[in-house]
């Protein structure tokens, strides 16, 4: 399956793109994914205990398992207000 | 439990916001807070501050922290708004209006409202020097 | 730390209060209160509160509460305004304002000065039927 | 010595009056007027427990020596906001 993914704030500039496509097999969860992105943008991999991963418009953890044409993001920690 | 929640690229406009207020007969309590953007950040003079949302998230969280807020607390109405782009130093980026029948729950249901945001809400600022 | 307190029987403007605000650059955070006169006291409806003060009490008493205030808080800025006499149901009897650099210290700074203020400060309310 | 003591709030109706003028002899306690305005006014007494007392425009305890030419207030607990 083909999973669309989104970085945000200064993710964007660390990953070198505002987004990508990343080809997984059915059934992959979204700490896999984490886990494959990390290993293409390295600059990533240094700020893995603070990411947070949302599908869609919701947070979810690691254990979640993705299905075809969810988008997923990732981002450092929030800073509004 | 009323709520408006407004994302805008303007400044904000405190004093139209305040002609707008509405509140019944049992109301007792409002409480505002406005979150001003500083001279400095991390000791380092800055002239902006530029935020930066994904919107589609920003609206759900906030939904979800309303819905939490109203089953907490007796709130009539909330709103939020909240600066995106470029806001400069002095200038609010944050603006929030908590209306209750008493004090302390309009206190707690504003704090608590603005903890959550910077706890869940997806947006970010980037310092312009 | 400024500090304007205000008794007065004339409605509270608080549009103009708010015209008025000055903060420097490093403040960051602004909490307003304003309480409202609730249509029914003690369960039964009512048309307005009339508030009596002991006026020299009530100026001196603030000042020891903004004097206890400044030593706690790195506040800059407080605004208080207090109306006496009959206040109708639906208008702010108290209006307070607190400029502080972080909200932690606004959001404490502001519920101390009224909870200090109910404790101590010799103002009494009568309910007008 | 001569102190004048001022009432307010809805202890102006418990005395009867806003203010009056006590004889007390010198050295007498802040307690000793409270407890002489209570004897000659009785709904007072019933509300001895909350009521507050100040000398000028500070508050003081019973065990305050009063001097003459001061100022006695007594109130109800306050009501501001």
């Amino acid at each position: 399956m083909q999973i669309s993914v989104h970085f945000y704030s200064y993710f964007k500039e660390l990953a070198g793109c505002e987004r990508l496509t990343v080809p997984l097999p059915d059934g992959a969860t979204l700490g896999q994914l984490h886990d494959q992105i990390c290993s293409l943008h390295p600059p990533l991999a240094a700020m893995r205990k603070s990411t947070l991963l949302a599908v869609g418009v919701e947070y979810q953890d690691r254990a979640y398992t993705l299905r075809e044409g969810e988008e997923v993001s990732l981002f450092p920690p929030v800073q509004g207000g | 439990m009323h709520h408006e929640l407004t994302l805008t690229a303007a400044p904000i406009d405190e004093a139209a916001l305040l002609a707008r207020r509405t509140l019944t007969a049992g109301m007792g309590a409002v409480v505002y807070f406005a979150g001003v953007v500083r001279g400095a950040e991390d000791g380092h003079a800055i002239r902006a501050i530029e935020y930066e949302a994904f919107r589609p998230m920003v609206e759900h969280q906030f939904e979800l922290i309303f819905r939490q807020l109203e089953q907490r607390w007796p709130v009539e109405s909330v709103r939020l708004v909240h600066r995106l782009g470029e806001v400069r130093v002095g200038e609010p980026s944050l603006w929030v209006e908590v209306v209750a029948p008493h004090r302390g729950e309009a206190f707690a249901a504003c704090q608590f409202l603005i903890d959550e945001m910077k706890r869940l809400v997806p947006i970010w600022k980037k310092p312009l020097t």
